[in-house]
């Protein structure tokens, strides 16, 4: 497990080919059956030039979005629509996770009942 | 409780690597001293050319094969050429080992790029391989050949592979380091109890043969 | 001890252990490079011939006695075995299958001199009775009779009144003050006796006094082909005294290999002093009167020639270029066979094994070496300096039907020199007349 | 404290919002390395789980592993992961002391009867029980009486695990690690010197999750973080494929960043997640901060030679070594080379030489 750390075995072939097939798949999956995706992606054998090369092939999208829930996370939509990039922060601004979600919206971005619950009860005392 | 191959390595760069040391020198002096006191006779003969600088000229001029024999046997000749120096090169400028050397005895150079050795690590070991091959089916080698040839190419092969095994992180690292050090160890320990002698009286055999034909004015 | 043994192989061997056998010894690591140098290999393709097979007994008594783990194996019973029938072994391969050439020790890559390791291994064989027939009989004539040939002093008596007669030169024997002393090969005594002429003729142009002795003539050392130090010692010796008791300056070595490494290299560590005269071979010496202009040549060789290098004289004696300066005067047509020079294959006959008849067979075969180097130069004449390789390469010669003269050196030089016209009487070309 | 809050409760009391927990699910499940799509079922599972009662017992130890545990700034995992746990009795933390304390654990202890998780740091000592006791008890008795009925059991810290310092040659105490007296247990290790905080709370998170153990190496450490050695995963490791070493800790190879192996990193013999969770909350690690690994989250670590000499370099010194085998090799040598010119010499003055007379006349 080399595929890591900068500069090393770069160049040899093209590693982000396979992942690039692999989020096509899901994208389909998603369009026949709504069947979601996750790719962790600290577990795919890629070094930070195979990356960036497979962000860059994937393009910039419409959507970017912060978010602030106990740390800092950020959902950038690529350039393929329903492909999102899911980053979680800690608060030293290292990563602590990266995915690649293959979903309408991701989960993070969506509101949770249970949320909107307590901003409908804080709302209604606020009213009162 | 230890890590697997901890316990072997802590011995290998401890008492293993001082009884490696220690048999390998007694052997050294002792066998060097065994082969030198043995000295030899005045040539009262007079002298036609110069002994000591046919001596000499030989020591170098055998790191060229035999006119035509490279043609001849292409594996054994080139391969040999090609093992001894991936091997001084490895031993010697592999920056792992320049550290151990320069540990122990307080020398040091500067080593050669890693994946230079990595890559001629995989050629000499494939060299080894093919001159196994040709040991087993060139029919003199293998007419030759007896249990200490095998034996001491085992010897060779297996620091070799390991440091490999080691260096690109191929089996628990630990072990492999272990097996690393103290198969190299074996192999230091027996070069004076073996033929891989001939890592050392290489040149004095080589300067005899030479002396004598220059003393006659010949080459060799 | 009176009777040889094997006991008393192992004690020879023993004394041929020094510094340099042990290096050797400790050397080789089995790689069979110097199968490839050695003709008997290469010619039968066996590789029991193999140059390395032949360091074994010596071999075994060093592992045994001299060094430390082989005299605790010894003591443990475990040491290396030398028996009767181990030496019957590698008899053959002492004798029958090495010329001493000396080609391995050219090839082999961590530098052990095989063929010196050879040359004292015949000293256990000698003395644990492992000798050859062919060569006993030879070193019995030599050291009874005075010649490998038997006694051949009315051979040569013959041979200086044919010369005479021939060149009107008379040959002075027995001659104190001489500068020079000649010594002879038997060969050339019984089969290359014009030898004697291009001598004469030579010296006579170059103003150069010679003698021969009636005492020692014999070049050829019988004792050295066997590998017996004693014997070849009783063969230097006479060789010396007749030289020092007739105060010559030199001795002159002939045309034959084992006669010049047995009295220039060998003979002085045999009787254990240097020489009171200096010994220099007649192709070392002609090249010398040559450069000195003390003889000139009148014309050259035409027809293509090739050289063949005699080992003892040349790989392994030290005349690497002489003959060549030579051949440049005599010759305008020399052609070089593949390996020529330093790296020269064998007649096939050296060492004893000309002498052997046991070894017949395989010499004849392993000649096809020096067959295929003249098919590939197809010269016309072959030129040699070397008595026995003369012979040898004759016979096999006639054994494959090759239409081939074999000529030697001084011979060719004698023809070919430029003479006084007023002192050559006329009696000479009637002589040479009737030869041809 | 039968009825413990569960995790959603506790959070929603601490104001963290459900895209909060799927955070710390997302990051969790990524730290576990289990598959992505696993976080949902991370989240179903801590959701509903009950709080477990912890017992954590101090031995011989420096209270390094409780300050690791403890020093990360809320909130962060490891703030969640405690209050995921009811933290029932550990000295250094608990607000009670003497009888009352003890009487904390007892009660625990029975109450929770094999269910409750005993977290261990520190070694034990067995030459003398009297070099570390607690309210007069034994190390010892009190980790046999704690293990019986306990659900699970972590050692925590190098010193716990495989003894760590306390054990260090010549081992003045007699000190062992936790397995080497409960061995009808499994028994996690968590070695380190400390051990990293996220490390620690992995396991924790993974015991909530999946109420069990998870998967062990051959030295009981989870090889989710153990699996790979810190070298296998040092930013620094295209350094060493390249051959290029600091040889100081102030030189120009030192600054440029170059691999830190001449200069003692024990990184290549070394399981830990150093190199990826990193310290401080993911600041650094001690390599980033220009130290070599000193391998302290492996047994026996402080015996393991110098801390500045590379791992394959002699930890002996040859020197008087070499020197006593050199001098045997010339007494030895000497010895023989007389042996050899004696046997020489008798030879020469007893052969005789041979004659043509004897050449065929073999015995």
């Amino acid at each position: 497990m080399i595929g890591d750390y900068p500069g090393a075995w770069d160049g040899m072939g093209e590693p982000e080919q396979s992942v690039l097939i692999e989020i096509h798949r899901a994208v389909s999956a998603l369009l026949e059956d709504d069947s979601e995706s996750v790719i962790d992606v600290s577990t795919l054998p890629l070094g930070v030039a195979d990356l960036a090369r497979l962000e860059d092939a994937l393009g910039q999208g419409e959507v970017e979005a912060t978010i602030e829930a106990g740390g800092k996370s950020t959902v950038r939509e690529t350039g393929v629509s329903g492909v999102w990039i899911v980053e979680h922060f800690s608060e030293s601004g290292s990563v602590l996770a990266k995915t690649i979600e293959v979903c309408e919206a991701p989960t993070i971005l969506r509101a949770h009942r249970e949320d909107i619950e307590i901003g409908r009860d804080e709302l209604g005392r606020r009213l009162a | 409780m230890t890590e697997p191959g901890m316990d072997l390595l802590m011995w290998a760069r401890g008492t293993g690597f001082q009884i490696a040391i220690g048999v390998f020198l007694f052997g050294l002096v002792l066998r060097l001293i065994e082969i030198f006191a043995l000295r030899r006779k005045a040539d009262v003969a007079p002298p036609k050319g110069d002994a000591v600088s046919g001596g000499l000229r030989t020591i170098f001029t055998r790191f060229v094969p035999a006119p035509g024999f490279a043609a001849l046997l292409p594996a054994q000749i080139i391969g040999g050429v090609i093992f001894h120096f991936g091997l001084l090169f490895i031993v010697f400028f592999f920056v792992p080992h320049i550290a151990v050397i320069k540990d122990t005895f307080g020398v040091s150079w500067p080593g050669i790029s890693s994946a230079v050795i990595n890559a001629l690590t995989v050629l000499t070991v494939a060299i080894l391989v093919v001159l196994l091959v040709v040991r087993l089916k060139h029919p003199v080698r293998r007419y030759l050949s007896d249990f200490q040839d095998y034996f001491i190419w085992a010897l060779t092969v297996v620091p070799l592979v390991s440091g490999y095994m080691a260096f690109n992180a191929v089996g628990p690292y630990t072990i492999v380091l272990a097996i690393h050090v103290l198969s190299a160890e074996l192999l230091i320990a027996l070069i004076p109890f073996t033929r891989l002698t001939h890592a050392f009286t290489w040149v004095s055999s080589r300067y005899y043969n030479g002396a004598f034909a220059g003393r006659k004015g010949t080459m060799s | 001890m009176t009777a040889v043994s094997v006991e008393r192989g192992v004690e020879a061997l023993r004394q041929q252990v020094d510094a340099s056998v042990a290096s050797y010894m400790s050397s080789c690591i089995h790689c069979g490079l110097c199968a490839q140098a050695c003709l008997f290999y290469t010619e039968t393709g066996d590789p029991k011939y193999t140059p390395q097979r032949k360091l074994e007994p010596l071999y075994r008594v060093w592992k045994n006695d001299f060094t430390l783990l082989g005299r605790l194996a010894s003591m443990a019973g475990l040491g290396c075995k030398i028996t009767d029938e181990f030496l019957d072994e590698w008899e053959e391969l002492i004798y029958d299958s090495c010329t001493l050439c000396g080609r391995c020790t050219m090839a082999c890559p961590v530098g052990i001199d095989i063929t010196a390791v050879v040359r004292k291994t015949r000293e256990g064989m000698v003395a644990s009775g492992h000798v050859p027939e062919g060569l006993i009989g030879a070193a019995t004539r030599a050291v009874e009779g005075g010649g490998p040939m038997g006694d051949l002093l009315p051979a040569l008596k013959a041979v200086i009144r044919r010369s005479e007669a021939a060149t009107g030169i008379p040959v002075e024997v027995d001659k104190e003050g001489a500068e020079y002393m000649v010594i002879l090969s038997a060969q050339e005594t019984v089969g290359f006796p014009e030898i004697v002429e291009a001598y004469s003729k030579i010296f006579k142009q170059a103003g150069v006094t010679w003698t021969i002795s009636t005492k020692a003539f014999e070049g050829t050392n019988v004792g050295i082909q066997i590998g017996s130090r004693d014997i070849a010692r009783t063969l230097v010796q006479r060789v010396v005294d007749a030289a020092e008791e007739l105060k010559v300056k030199a001795v002159i070595a002939p045309e034959c290999g084992h006669a010049y490494t047995a009295l220039r290299w060998e003979g002085p560590n045999l009787i254990g002093r240097t020489y009171e005269f200096d010994v220099v071979h007649i192709t070392e010496l002609v090249d010398q009167l040559i450069k000195e202009g003390r003889i000139k040549f009148k014309g050259k060789h035409k027809s293509k020639i090739t050289y063949h290098d005699p080992c003892q004289t040349n790989r392994r004696g030290g005349m690497l270029n002489p003959p060549r300066a030579i051949l440049a005067e005599i010759s305008e047509n020399l052609v070089e066979m593949e390996d020529a020079g330093l790296w020269n294959w064998c007649c096939g006959g050296g060492g004893g094994v000309g002498a052997n008849e046991r070894a017949d067979e395989l010499k004849t075969k392993v000649f096809m070496r020096k067959k295929r180097q003249l098919d590939g130069v197809k010269p016309d004449e072959l030129v040699t300096s070397c008595a026995n390789c003369r012979n040898i390469i004759e016979e096999a010669l006639d054994h494959y039907e090759i239409d081939l003269p074999v000529l030697g050196l001084t011979e060719m030089v004698a023809e070919y020199m430029e003479t006084d016209e007023i002192e050559e009487p006329a009696a000479d070309k009637a002589v040479k007349g009737e030869d041809q | 404290m039968a009825n413990k809050p569960i995790l959603k409760e506790v959070l929603r009391d601490r104001g963290v919002s459900r895209r909060g927990f799927m955070r710390y699910c997302a990051t969790l499940t990524s730290l576990m390395a289990l598959p992505a799509a696993m976080a949902p079922k991370v989240a179903q599972a801590l959701e509903g789980a009950p709080r477990p009662s912890v017992i954590w017992l101090s031995f011989q130890e420096c209270t390094g592993c409780t300050e690791s545990i403890t020093r990360s700034s809320a909130p962060s995992l490891e703030d969640l992961i405690f209050n995921a746990i009811s933290l029932d009795y550990h000295h250094t933390l608990q607000a009670a002391s003497g009888h009352a304390a003890e009487a904390a654990r007892e009660a625990a202890m029975k109450a929770q009867d094999g269910k409750y998780l005993l977290i261990v740091d520190g070694s034990i000592p067995l030459g003398n029980p009297g070099y570390s006791t607690i309210a007069g008890i034994s190390n010892e008795d009190m980790l046999r009486d704690a293990a019986k009925g306990a659900a699970a059991i972590i050692a925590v810290g190098s010193c716990a695990a495989y003894g760590g310092l306390p054990m260090a040659d010549p081992n003045p105490t007699g000190a062992v690690s936790v397995s080497q007296i409960i061995t009808d247990k499994p028994v996690v290790n968590i070695p380190g010197c400390p051990p990293i905080a996220a490390v620690m709370t992995g396991v924790l998170a993974h015991f909530l999750t999946f109420q069990g153990l998870p998967d062990l190496d051959e030295l009981g450490r989870p090889v989710v973080f153990y699996g790979d050695t810190i070298h296998d995963r040092c930013y620094r490791r295209p350094f060493y494929n390249q051959g290029l070493f600091a040889k100081g800790f102030d030189d120009e190879g030192a600054r440029k960043g170059w691999c830190l192996y001449e200069l003692g990193c024990k990184g290549p013999v070394t399981r830990n997640a150093c190199a990826t969770i990193k310290w401080n909350g993911g600041v650094s690690f001690p390599i980033q901060s220009g130290h070599g690994c000193i391998g302290c989250s492996q047994p026996d670590f402080w015996d393991a030679g110098s801390l500045y000499t590379a791992v394959a370099s002699p930890t002996a010194d040859i020197t008087p070594v070499a020197g006593m085998a050199a001098a045997a090799g010339v007494g030895a040598g000497v010895a023989v080379a007389a042996l050899n010119a004696q046997s020489k010499k008798k030879t020469a003055s007893e052969s005789t030489p041979v004659t043509v007379q004897e050449l065929g006349d073999k015995q």
